[in-house]
């Protein structure tokens, strides 16, 4: 009743292209942004350090290995060690020219994990599938193993980590351990933000429907004209830009420092896990999939807590693990095509509501 | 003839296969078939006709119980095969009954050989090698290019070719009946003859029982002895084979005759022709 | 639940999950056991209860991270990462946030250095300690540093941060000595295997063997050593390398492998005792019967007496019952814990004194000793080695003037220093 | 000059010197070629039978060694142990079915891999809650394996072949032999790849995806079992076994997902390769190699072959 | 896309293809030998034969999906042993798929704006922004798609995935999606498999629409032979990889060569 387009005609072309035609969602958008950007106003430090930033950062990894896994269908095991390079760019960047501003230094480092991961994703052309996953599974033990053997990458630090220097932006401290919580969650919203709208321009436009076609169908695509090559270059490249901003950003402004473990397969295993049960080729279900791989088991450590049930931390994570595993197969039964599609086939039900369909 | 009525078509003893207003929504949302209910006698050759859309996959799936696997539901009605209840069922209980359906669209194994293919059709069957290749061999002979091509994958075989295959797969699993999805798509004219030939030899040797759900209007009313008519997920229209290919609309719609005539298709023109029955 | 506003929060980091839980799930007992026995005997320390609490990190930065924003708004006393990774994430936290970080013989080592990095404790040893004291030993083993000329020592170690970070001192004592270095990584994934390396090893032949490592690492390179023959007695594993299960999976081929250790061996100490009596026997512990009082549990112990004593001096100093971070930093600062002091908290002869903290010196660089496997249990073979502080003490110098450099804006000292108790 | 005589010359000059520590090198290459052979082995049946690449055979391969050992320890009796073991593998493997293959019939393969994620999710809490996280020793004399090894002196030198390794070897060659011939040559194996190409047409022919899924997770389970002794006998039984799994990895492409022979020559090829490549290239760049070399071997052979060695072809076909 | 009016039919001019002596095989499989013929300019031509006879394996030669082991095909003027993919498709070849191979995550519509893509160029930088330049070429394009949708009658399943559509609507996106690229030459493999009567007679009127009023050269494979006979200017027939026959409609039918391979019954 409430959710419908009805009333709303469109009357050009331009319009009825808009991202989000329908007004309800427009107004739901702008809510959510305003929410998002005051939330420091009344949440605290645990919500913004632990749970909020380190979910953008996640939410824009996925987006990154969404468009290249879930709208150009090229399997990747490597966006830890994408990330890494970003962060490990990043870094170096910052200090080398310590007085270049660090955001734009955090989209830099997304230019070195693009040039990487075109490099790695050179055998997509004649590797498939989960045969694909190989490639950027050397990329990833690779990586790895040169963030932990190349000294230079590190400053040669002993520790063989990085620590995040402290770095200003029009007075205000935004990286080192000085930053306050609010400051890091504001940047890193703004930007998650700005790259979630671009990606989403990209995905609605030319460029988006061909990564599209070639995932759908390669042969018949290549038929049409789409150079199979080139897209799919194209597509690691921006999809390790993202990831690559992701892995700066989640140094710099969440860690405070990393050695290489950070990036390692089960960073890049998390990643994949969140497009799938967000939704492949889904925006939105990079968002959704970080909140429930990543918030979810946070939400289930503190429950025993709440209700007061004596238990010992070990056993919380037991279970809790034991509670995440059964609902990722509870969601994946319930909608295999990811949350996002859940989203989708409510918003479809609000339309025909009250009646069931 | 009459409208159908969506009233449960009397189940008798000698219907081997009723379906009582069924209901099939996907997705949980997209309601697509509104009550359909038909019978296929023993040993009878019911024919499924309807344009594109119409719901015939979609019912021939439901009595299969392979809607599960596409998410769909039925969500109403009933389905008897041979006295028992369908949703009861795995599907494989199914074709272990009797009951085996030749998907729409060539659903062949690629990686597997034509002749493993044929082979799998056999799956459920324990009457012994001897047997099987009795009736392989009697696939080949009714559809000789298989036996030509019959160790290459299946994958990489022509359209026609998978279709036989498919229709050759389901023969070797010795059924009671038999759900056609399309035979006839894509096949030279001389096959589909071919198919529909087997489908009455079958019939009259082995007593097996069709429902055919058929776009070639001409043939299927030829060849079958009762008709149904799907539109928009209902039925429509049904009647004995004969009195369908009488009726004017049929002949109009369905076999492309009118003024005693067949149209060229060149003449054809564009305005959307209305249905008589949809008024 | 609320937290109480009389009593004192000790939350514990640990893991008893993920793969490195066989090391994890003994210092997470012994941590635990140690202080609910001070809460069960004594009612807490200085009359207040003790909160303990653990947060599971499951050796997981992420999840480190995510503890340490969990437990900073309760007034935590002070935060035991133990994991080297997420010490790193937490150490220019501690200073905003307030909080010490006492990371035991793990961690950076550079954090020793106390004016530079006020709010980090790594008594009593800091790893270039330790290899100077296994370098030590060998000389010892070998008549003399200077019969090391021309000796080969092969170097194993956990491809990260950890193992990695010996290698400077290594190579400088190399220089110094006159010996050779062969190294051999392991990367986390390579743990389970090592085949190659163990064959390198049969082929360079070195004359002595150090090994750095973690986890699974441990037991399966005791094993592959004793399979390819190699002299177990000449294969000294670093105090991270030497609990009871490291060894025991090697069993009687395993016997006389040597391991540093700087706490006691088995539970015939009054305290333990005291845990067993107050603790165990009351089904308040985790601890499997036969794992309890093993190396790691004793080294659990160990770490929450330094803990309790930091606490205990804390309530000294500030004269409060009831102590937060920034008074038991000062008490870390100032710990100091001799022969009889041991004894008196029921624990004679359990460890070296640990009288060398100030406030320049946050590690104390104290002596260990050697043990070795028995094909049983650990029998502890030598009295204490202390480190050779002329060589480690430079390199640490250099390593934090080296870190606050290049972290800009690093803070400066401000807090005062106090006298020793 | 000196680079190039380093990796050009030099190692094979050395191969020439010791020629005994080249024989054993190829010996752990081969010995270690098996065990990867075995763990790739549990991931072919899967993916075989339904095309689902089954992220879980990992954590399977800890909880089948957990079982078996925790039962062990309790003073349950070697064999007997063995054979609850079996049986838990065997529940496992219905309830797996039951509970997560079932209800995702005919989604992509995606999908279940991800369902076996959330199954992996399951059996790390389970496993860890039951058994604790800390090690156990694999009793092998128990299970009448013997320790030690044969020194055979050859080539001016000793070769050594643990007792073990070989027992390993063995099982391995002749695990992964019957259950080739298993799965070719018989009915069912046929119905495995009709399964893994079509769910639904699988379904509309009457293959019993229930009966077929049941038994190659069993299989897989047994497998898992039996890697799960041998590598906990080379190292401890812990939740850090779980990461061996990703060394199936390079193998299983290598190999070709659908084969296992190819599971085996894909073992071979990478345990030999990476032996030797540590062993005489290795300490060229601070040796460690080991951590990433499986997969450019794989990769290098994937861009020369795209389904793998013995993998079916990728059909393409318009 | 104008709207069809009542222009004079495009007629058969000079010849656009020629294939000569074109063979294909595929390990022991020949798929086609030695087989020549030409398109020309304008004209409908009809590809027919029994299954397997290698219709589509020609189609694919055509287009670059295939490369023969022999033989020469010339397209406007430039000859050639093979052609890659996408130089067939920047020299103005579309076709449609036996199989449907439609974009199936898409919706009708994006799978048709796809098919637009050769003509778009507008830079990656405007795209991000999705503004200005990106903006106005989107909106010019999704112009002459919306043309193609209303010419194909498909306005209401526009925004549905093409994944759910019924077999045939399927077929009419893909031909929207074929004609969106504005070929010269449109191969169709089978177009109206599938579909019933009805829907035959309405994409005959659209392929006669697009052959007629663009001027469009087609190349159609059918089986049905009432839609070959009254469609097609001239016939091919393929048995076994050979050419067994080519003439016009009504010589085909009567030739007995392909009575005996392909038609049975006399139709
Ligand atoms: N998996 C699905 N999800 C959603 N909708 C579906 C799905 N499958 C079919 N439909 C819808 O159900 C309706 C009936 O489809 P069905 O395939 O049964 O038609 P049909 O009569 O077999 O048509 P055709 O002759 O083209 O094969 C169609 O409108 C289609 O869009
Ligand atoms: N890629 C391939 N690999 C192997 N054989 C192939 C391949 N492509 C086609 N063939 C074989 O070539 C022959 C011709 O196939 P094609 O698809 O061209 O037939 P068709 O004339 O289109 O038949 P239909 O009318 O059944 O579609 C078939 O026997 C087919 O099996
Ligand atoms: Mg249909
Ligand atoms: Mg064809």
């Amino acid at each position: 009743m409430f959710y419908r387009e009805a009333g709303q005609f469109k009357t050009s072309y331009a319009s009825d292209q808009a991202i989000f035609p329908i007004l309800q969602d427009r107004i739901g958008i702008a809510v959510i942004l305003v929410a998002a950007f005051s939330l420091p106003l009344y949440a605290n430090d645990f919500i913004l350090n632990a749970v909020m930033i380190p979910f953008l950062i996640f939410a824009l990894a996925s987006i990154g290995l969404n468009l290249l896994t879930g709208y150009t269908g090229q399997l990747s095991l490597g966006t830890g060690a994408f990330m890494g390079v970003g962060a490990y760019a990043c870094y170096k960047l910052t200090s080398i020219w310590p007085d270049v501003n660090i955001i734009v230094w955090v989209i830099c480092s997304g230019f070195f994990a693009a040039g990487v991961g075109a490099i790695f994703g050179l055998p997509s052309l004649r590797i498939k599938g989960f045969y694909l996953a190989i490639a950027t599974l050397a990329a990833q033990f690779f990586l790895e193993w040169c963030f932990i053997r190349i000294a230079w990458l590190y400053n040669y630090n002993i520790s063989g980590a990085i620590e995040v220097p402290q770095r200003t932006v029009l007075g205000v401290i935004v990286t080192g351990p000085r930053a306050t919580s609010e400051t890091r969650y504001i940047v890193v919203l703004a930007i998650v933000v700005a790259m979630t709208w671009i990606a989403s321009n990209l995905m609605h436009g030319r460029i988006g429907r061909t990564w599209m076609a070639v995932r759908d169908m390669d042969i018949a695509a290549e038929l049409m004209g789409i150079r199979l090559l080139p897209t799919k270059l194209m597509a690691f490249a921006v999809s390790s830009f993202y990831c690559g901003v992701a892995g700066a950003l989640m140094v710099f402004l969440w860690y405070g420092g990393a050695e290489p473990a950070v990036f390692n397969i089960n960073q890049s295993f998390t990643i994949l896990f969140m497009i799938i049960i967000g939704g492949l080729g889904s925006l939105l279900g990079a968002y959704l999939g970080a909140a429930l791989i990543y918030i979810l088991p946070i939400v289930l450590r503190f429950v025993p807590e709440w209700l007061g049930i004596p238990i010992h931390a070990a056993t919380v994570e037991h279970i809790t693990f034991m509670i995440v595993g059964v609902l990722i197969v509870f969601f994946l039964i319930v909608e295999p095509a990811g949350l996002a599609r859940l989203w989708s086939i409510g918003k479809q039900k609000l339309r025909v509501w009250p009646f069931p369909y | 003839m009459s409208v159908a009525e969506n009233i449960a078509p009397a189940a008798s003893t000698d219907t081997i296969l009723t379906v009582n207003n069924v209901e099939v929504i996907y997705d949980h949302v997209i309601l697509v078939l509104k009550g359909v209910s038909l019978a296929v006698p023993k040993g009878g050759i019911v024919a499924l006709l309807g344009a594109n859309g119409a719901g015939k996959t979609t019912t021939l799936k439901a009595i299969s119980n392979l809607l599960h696997a596409e998410r769909g539901d039925v969500t109403k009605g009933s389905i008897i095969f041979d006295g028992a209840e369908v949703q009861d069922m795995s599907p494989n209980d199914l074709v272990r009954r009797g009951c085996i359906q030749v998907m729409e669209g060539r659903h062949c194994f690629g990686h597997l050989t034509i002749e493993e293919n044929l082979l799998t059709g056999a799956f459920t069957r324990r009457d012994g090698k001897a047997a099987i290749r009795r009736d392989m061999e009697m696939v080949y002979d009714y559809f000789p290019r298989l036996r030509e091509r019959k160790g290459s994958m299946a994958g990489y075989t022509s359209g026609g070719e998978q279709q036989m295959c498919a229709v050759g797969r389901a023969m070797m699993a010795k059924p009671k009946m038999i759900l056609l999805d399309e035979p006839s798509m894509g096949l030279a004219p001389q096959v589909v003859e071919e198919i529909f030939e087997i489908v009455k030899d079958l019939n009259a040797k082995e007593g097996v029982s069709f429902l055919l759900a058929e776009q070639n209007t001409n043939m299927a009313l030829k060849y079958a002895t009762y008709g149904y008519i799907l539109e928009n997920g209902r039925v429509v229209m049904d009647g004995a084979a004969k009195s369908l290919a009488e009726n004017a609309d049929v002949k109009e719609f369905y076999l492309g005759v009118s003024e005693g005539r067949r149209k060229s298709f060149r003449e054809g023109k564009h305005y959307r022709r209305r249905k008589r029955w949809l008024a | 639940k609320a937290q109480a506003a009389d009593d004192i929060y000790v939350p514990l980091f640990t893991y008893r999950t993920g793969p490195y839980a066989n090391s994890g799930i003994p210092i997470a007992n012994g941590m635990h056991d140690y202080l609910t026995m001070l809460n069960e005997r004594d009612g807490g320390i200085g009359g207040v209860k003790l909160n303990v609490e653990e947060c599971e990190t499951g050796y997981d930065t992420k999840k480190g991270v995510e503890c340490w924003e969990s437990v900073k708004s309760k007034n935590p006393t002070v935060v035991n990462p133990f994991s080297t990774g997420i010490t790193l994430q937490l150490i220019p936290k501690a200073s905003v946030d307030k909080i010490p970080i006492l990371s035991m013989a793990y961690g950076l080592s550079a954090a020793a250095v106390g004016k530079d990095f006020p709010w980090v404790f790594n008594p009593p040893a800091t790893y270039w300690d330790g290899l100077s004291m296994i370098i030590k030993y060998i000389g010892e083993k070998e008549g003399g540093l200077a019969k090391l000329k021309g000796k080969t020592i092969g170097y194993i170690f956990l491809d990260a941060g950890y193992g990695r970070e010996p290698i400077p001192l290594l190579e400088q004592l190399a220089k110094d000595y006159g010996f050779n270095v062969k190294l051999y990584p392991v990367a986390g994934k390579e743990m389970q295997d090592q085949s190659s390396q163990w064959l390198s090893v049969r082929r360079d032949r070195p004359n002595w063997m150090v090994m750095w490592g973690w986890g699974a690492m441990n037991p399966t390179a005791v094993k592959r050593a004793s399979e390819n023959g190699y002299p177990m007695d000449h294969f000294i594993g670093v105090w991270w390398s030497g609990s009871d299960d490291d060894a025991r999976g090697g069993g009687k081929a395993a016997k006389g492998y040597l391991a540093l250790n700087f706490s006691g061996l088995g539970s015939n100490y009054p305290a333990i005792q005291d845990i067993k009596k107050y603790v165990v026997d009351k089904g308040k512990s985790q601890v499997e019967k036969d794992k309890f009082a093993d190396t790691f549990y004793n080294r659990g112990v160990y770490n929450t007496v330094l803990v309790a004593e930091a606490i205990r001096n804390a309530q000294k100093l500030t004269g409060k019952k009831v102590v937060v971070g920034e008074d038991v930093r000062r008490g870390l600062e100032t710990l100091h814990i001799t022969e009889a002091r041991w004894k008196e908290l029921g624990f004679p002869g359990f460890a070296g004194p640990l009288t060398g903290i100030s406030c320049a010196d946050h590690s104390g660089h104290q002596g260990a000793y050697m043990q070795q496997w028995d094909g049983d249990k650990w029998v502890k073979v030598s009295n204490l080695i202390e480190p050779m502080k002329d060589k480690v003490e430079p390199l640490l110098q250099d390593a934090a003037k080296e870190y606050v450099d290049k972290a800009t804006g690093w803070p400066k000292r401000t807090e005062a220093c106090d006298k020793a108790m | 000059m000196d680079i190039l005589y380093s990796i050009f010359i030099d190692p094979f000059v050395q191969m020439a010197q010791a020629p005994d520590l080249f024989v054993q090198t190829l010996w752990d290459g081969l010995v270690g070629g098996m065990l990867y052979a075995l763990i790739a082995l549990g991931f072919v049946l899967i993916f075989k039978a339904s095309g689902v690449f089954n992220f879980a055979q990992g954590i399977m391969v800890v909880f089948a060694a957990l079982t078996l050992v925790g039962l062990h320890d309790a003073g349950v009796p070697a064999f007997l142990a063995l054979l609850i073991t079996i049986a838990v593998m065997f529940a496992l493997a219905f309830t797996v079915e039951r509970v997560v293959l079932r209800p995702l019939v005919n989604q992509p393969d995606i999908i279940l891999f991800m369902a076996t994620f959330g199954i992996t999710y399951f059996l790390i809490g389970f496993g860890e809650y039951v058994f604790g996280g800390d090690p156990k020793v694999m009793p092998v004399e128990d299970f009448g394996l013997e320790k030690g090894a044969y020194n055979i002196k050859m080539l001016g030198g000793l070769v050594s072949l643990q007792k073990l390794d070989i027992v390993a070897v063995i099982v391995a060659s002749a695990m992964v032999a019957g259950l080739g011939v298993f799965f070719s040559k018989t009915r069912i194996g046929r119905a495995l790849r009709a399964v893994a190409d079509s769910h639904s047409a699988a379904l509309s022919v009457g293959i019993s995806l229930e009966q077929i899924w049941v038994i190659v997770w069993f299989a897989a389970g047994l497998v898992a079992l039996v890697t799960g002794i041998f590598w906990g006998a080379r190292s401890d039984v812990s939740f850090a076994l779980e990461v061996i799994a990703l060394k199936a990895l390079p193998v299983l492409i290598l190999g070709g997902f659908t084969s296992i022979p190819g599971a085996i020559a894909g073992g071979l090829i990478i345990g030999v390769g990476e032996k030797l490549a540590e062993f005489y290239w290795g300490p060229l760049v601070g040796g460690g190699t080991d951590a990433w070399f499986a997969y450019v071997i794989a990769l290098v052979f994937l861009l020369f072959r795209p389904q793998g060695l013995f993998g079916e072809k990728i059909i393409e076909r318009i | 896309m104008r709207a069809p009016d009542t222009a004079p039919r495009a007629r058969v001019g000079d010849v656009l293809l020629s294939v000569e002596d074109v063979s294909l095989s595929f390990g022991g499989v020949k798929a086609i030998s030695g087989v020549s013929f030409d398109i020309r300019q304008g004209e409908i031509r009809a590809i027919i034969g029994p299954n397997g006879a290698g219709k589509t394996s020609m189609l694919n030669v055509i287009n670059g999906f295939y490369h023969p082991q022999q033989g020469r095909i010339t397209f406007k003027g430039r000859t050639r042993a093979k052609m890659r993919p996408y130089e067939a498709a920047y020299g103005g070849i579309a076709r449609t798929f036996q199989n449907v191979a439609l974009f199936r995550g898409m919706s009708a519509l994006d799978n048709i704006m796809a098919g637009r893509t050769l003509k778009m160029n507008v830079n990656f930088f405007w795209q991000l922004l999705r503004y200005g330049p990106a903006m106005r070429e989107e909106v010019e394009h999704r112009r002459v798609v919306e043309e193609i949708i209303d010419f194909l009658k498909i306005q209401e399943i526009r925004r549905t995935p093409v994944g759910r559509l019924p077999y045939g609507l399927q077929k009419r996106v893909e031909l929207g999606r074929a004609l969106a690229m504005q070929p010269e030459l449109l191969l169709l493999d089978e177009p109206m498999a599938g579909m019933n009567l009805e829907e035959k007679e309405d994409m005959s009127r659209f392929i006669l629409d697009v052959n007629e009023y663009y001027g469009t050269t087609i190349a159609l494979i059918e089986h049905d032979m009432g839609v070959v006979m009254d469609l097609s200017d001239r016939v091919v027939v393929l048995d076994h990889g050979i050419k067994i026959a080519d003439g016009t409609p009504d010589e085909v039918k009567r030739d007995q060569a392909v009575i005996d391979a392909y038609l049975g019954v006399a139709h």
